[in-house]
């Protein structure tokens, strides 16, 4: 599987190592960490709640059409579910490629899709004691009554 | 018909549940989110609303059966 | 100091430990590892050569240009000299910002422009026993009688 | 007038050196590489030099002066 929900902390350093390979010539990474602050509240902490099994094959058909769509050599991407606290990992996509144009557009491509498209949801809790469930451009869901 | 349905994000707060069984006439999966709004007064509208069905995405013209696995989903936001 | 230069192994997992930052939710990195292969010629391993007083002034030009161009938050590169193996890390650029926007523009920004600016040189010893020191865009310096 | 010339990459191996003092009669820094370049029977021509002195990035029409440092640059290949 090349994309796949963590329940625990995600460890960068042991996924890029998964990366060593003499073909590669660049590999980008994108994490996404927990902010302090959206659309100016402070955040406490955040949930992430996924529909699992349809996630994981959603994740799972973004990296299969990255891997056809550019010339790379590998790519991964790990989605974190549960309880966060500010500077968690939330997100991990790793590209590797012979070269860096494919390896940009590639690690660009998973994670903007993976964001469009994967059922996972973000709960922000705030320091206000107040919390809501955020769209894509991470306002709320709520208050926008779509 | 019995329908399984999965709740999610702000659709599982409203509901109380993240799963429940319900019965209805309908085979058309608007009609059915109308019925679940209505009844957990849900704030989004259907055409913010992706559909799957038994663990794929399905399309609003998708024909339910019955025991079928129905899950609303609201605006994703993973990432 | 933002760039540098270093003669021992590029240590990935603790420059981006340096990133953490509660202000930051988007970190991209790129690494640049050293290919088994280059136009076809199996490559056996290489030397960068480079005059550091000057690489280590431009590098830093390069990341302070990407601080005041992009919304980041922090941006490092690190680039290797001397004797390196196949699969080894020859440079790594690491850009974190409050969004990914910035923080994909920056980092291709400080990896383009290393590449093209800072006088480093490759010089790439192949299989057969030959060697030789590169252009930027990997072609030999001594075929092409520029 | 007096120079240390620094050499890089394929210059370096050329040369047979890194450094060099040299004496010129020119303050010129194309007259100058040209005088190395037929020394050393560098391959690169000027055009595909970039010149430095005293350690910093400098215009070919930089009027050099007794005690410069001077550094012929080949393209350049990291990253």
């Amino acid at each position: 599987m090349m994309f796949r929900l963590a329940e625990s902390p995600i460890d960068a350093a042991a996924l890029s190592a998964e990366f060593a390979n003499a073909d590669a010539g660049a590999c980008v990474t994108f994490e996404g960490w927990v902010r302090s602050t959206n659309a100016g509240k402070r955040v406490h902490r955040l949930d992430y709640q996924a529909y699992a099994s349809l996630a994981a094959n959603e994740g799972e058909k973004i990296l299969v059409e990255a891997m056809s769509t550019f010339a790379i050599v590998q790519a991964r991407c790990v989605h974190r579910v549960g309880a966060l606290a500010i500077g968690d990992m939330a997100v991990w996509v790793g590209v590797s490629a012979a070269h860096r144009d494919a390896a940009f557009a590639a690690c660009r491509f998973v994670i903007d899709e993976v964001k469009l498209r994967v059922p996972i949801w973000k709960n922000e809790h705030y320091a206000d004691g107040q919390s809501g469930w955020l769209h894509p451009d991470n306002t709320p869901v709520d208050s926008a009554k779509t | 018909m019995n329908y399984r349905i999965l709740y999610f994000a702000s659709l599982r707060d409203a509901a109380g549940r993240d799963i429940e069984t319900v019965s209805s006439d309908s085979s058309d999966a608007r009609t059915l989110y109308a019925e679940c709004k209505r009844r957990h007064t849900f704030a989004i509208e259907a055409k913010s609303i992706r559909l799957a069905v038994n663990g794929e995405f399905a399309d609003w013209n998708r024909v339910l059966a019955d025991q079928d696995e129905i899950a609303f989903l609201p605006p994703v936001s993973g990432g």
